[in-house]
């Protein structure tokens, strides 16, 4: 499961895309809103992407995995539109035999969908917005 | 001359006040000359942006087709 | 939430218990029972705890994310009893401002489990049973 | 003689065939002589436990106190 979707995520969706009675661990991640950014206050961010490079782009990130962690499964699907604060703007759910695996694939989607997936966040204040791009860090 | 169609996001959708349009240009325009003639570098400088052809990152000094679909993409800000 | 609990876990209730507006990660852990092991098709796993120091284990786990990673929050809930194929036996929740301390958080929380946490594990297979031990990878 | 509760788990609950009882020792016992009278060492030597004394862990050196509750903890399999 490799998707966009406007609206809230439904994080369980994506949990059981990677359900195999193989794997030892599941690790769920949520990207949230959160309330501030740099001191201040962010009442919304909204989510844009390019889908005809973001969905093959995220099926890349699945491919590596399944390349780099033999047997491991992920499931990622990203909101577009308006994400208010404590709700999901990404769910990345991976499945793997085993647990250290499985916090370095999940980790590894994460960096490479900030990396390389074109989605693009807004940030919006009660007194502006702005287009905020992804640190390396 | 060549027909191409142009897709813009987030800042440059903003600036452009379009999300998609046809334009001409010649067979010699490259994708990065083609950015350059929308966006004229202002007193901050271009946006750095990487460019996709047919959905596929390329280099600014590659040749564009005609129908070929190009995209300027600002920093990324997903996740 | 810091708990023990005989059935199955309900994984949004652990994840509720570390929402927050300021949190802009929450990662959720699930150890799941395998249907193998070294070759060995497991049916299920049977846990066993000392309560009376493993909910104060995990509470320390708790307070020693919130020291490290400061803003973190933290919950853990492990089965007892029987935990069959493809079920959690741990979940645990992170939740922290920004993305790399909620990884290390989340990790640093599974292998303390892992370590110090008086929780015992019983492999059952179709001819047999054995209990098995944390390694320390 | 002092009187101490020992909690049995996993291999040890099962090799018991106990979860817990109570227990007399002398006063000079420590909680690793204890274990060792309990559980002799067989042909495999003992299983390598940690000593807790009323839910904290101790050395196997610590000696107990009437109305303890011992516990020796196997190698642990949570997670």
């Amino acid at each position: 499961m490799f998707g966009l979707q406007e609206g809230p995520i439904d994080v369980a969706t994506v949990r059981r895309a990677v359900s195999n009675p193989r794997f030892g661990a599941i690790l769920v991640f949520e990207g949230v809103t959160r309330d501030n950014f740099d001191g201040r206050e962010v009442a919304q961010l909204a989510y844009e992407a390019y889908p005809e490079m973001a969905i093959p782009a995220l099926e890349a990130i699945g491919q590596q995995i399944a390349e780099r962690w033999p047997g491991a499964k992920c499931a990622i699907v990203h909101r577009v539109g308006i994400c208010p604060v404590e709700e999901a703007s990404v769910v990345i759910a991976v499945g793997t035999p085993h647990r250290p695996a499985c916090y370095q694939a999940s980790r590894f989607a994460l960096e490479e969908l900030k990396a390389q997936v074109p989605i693009w966040k807004k940030e919006i204040y009660a007194d502006g917005s702005a287009w905020k791009a992804n640190t390396s860090t | 001359m060549i027909t191409v169609t142009v897709r813009y996001f987030a800042a440059l959708r903003e600036r452009r006040g379009l999300e998609t349009e046809l334009m001409q240009t010649s067979e010699t325009t490259t994708i990065g000359r083609l950015y350059a003639q929308i966006f004229p570098p202002g007193p901050d400088g271009a946006l750095p942006v990487a460019y996709a052809q047919n959905h596929v990152r390329v280099p600014g000094a590659t040749p564009l087709a005609d129908g070929d679909e190009v995209a300027f993409l600002p920093p990324l800000g997903g996740g």
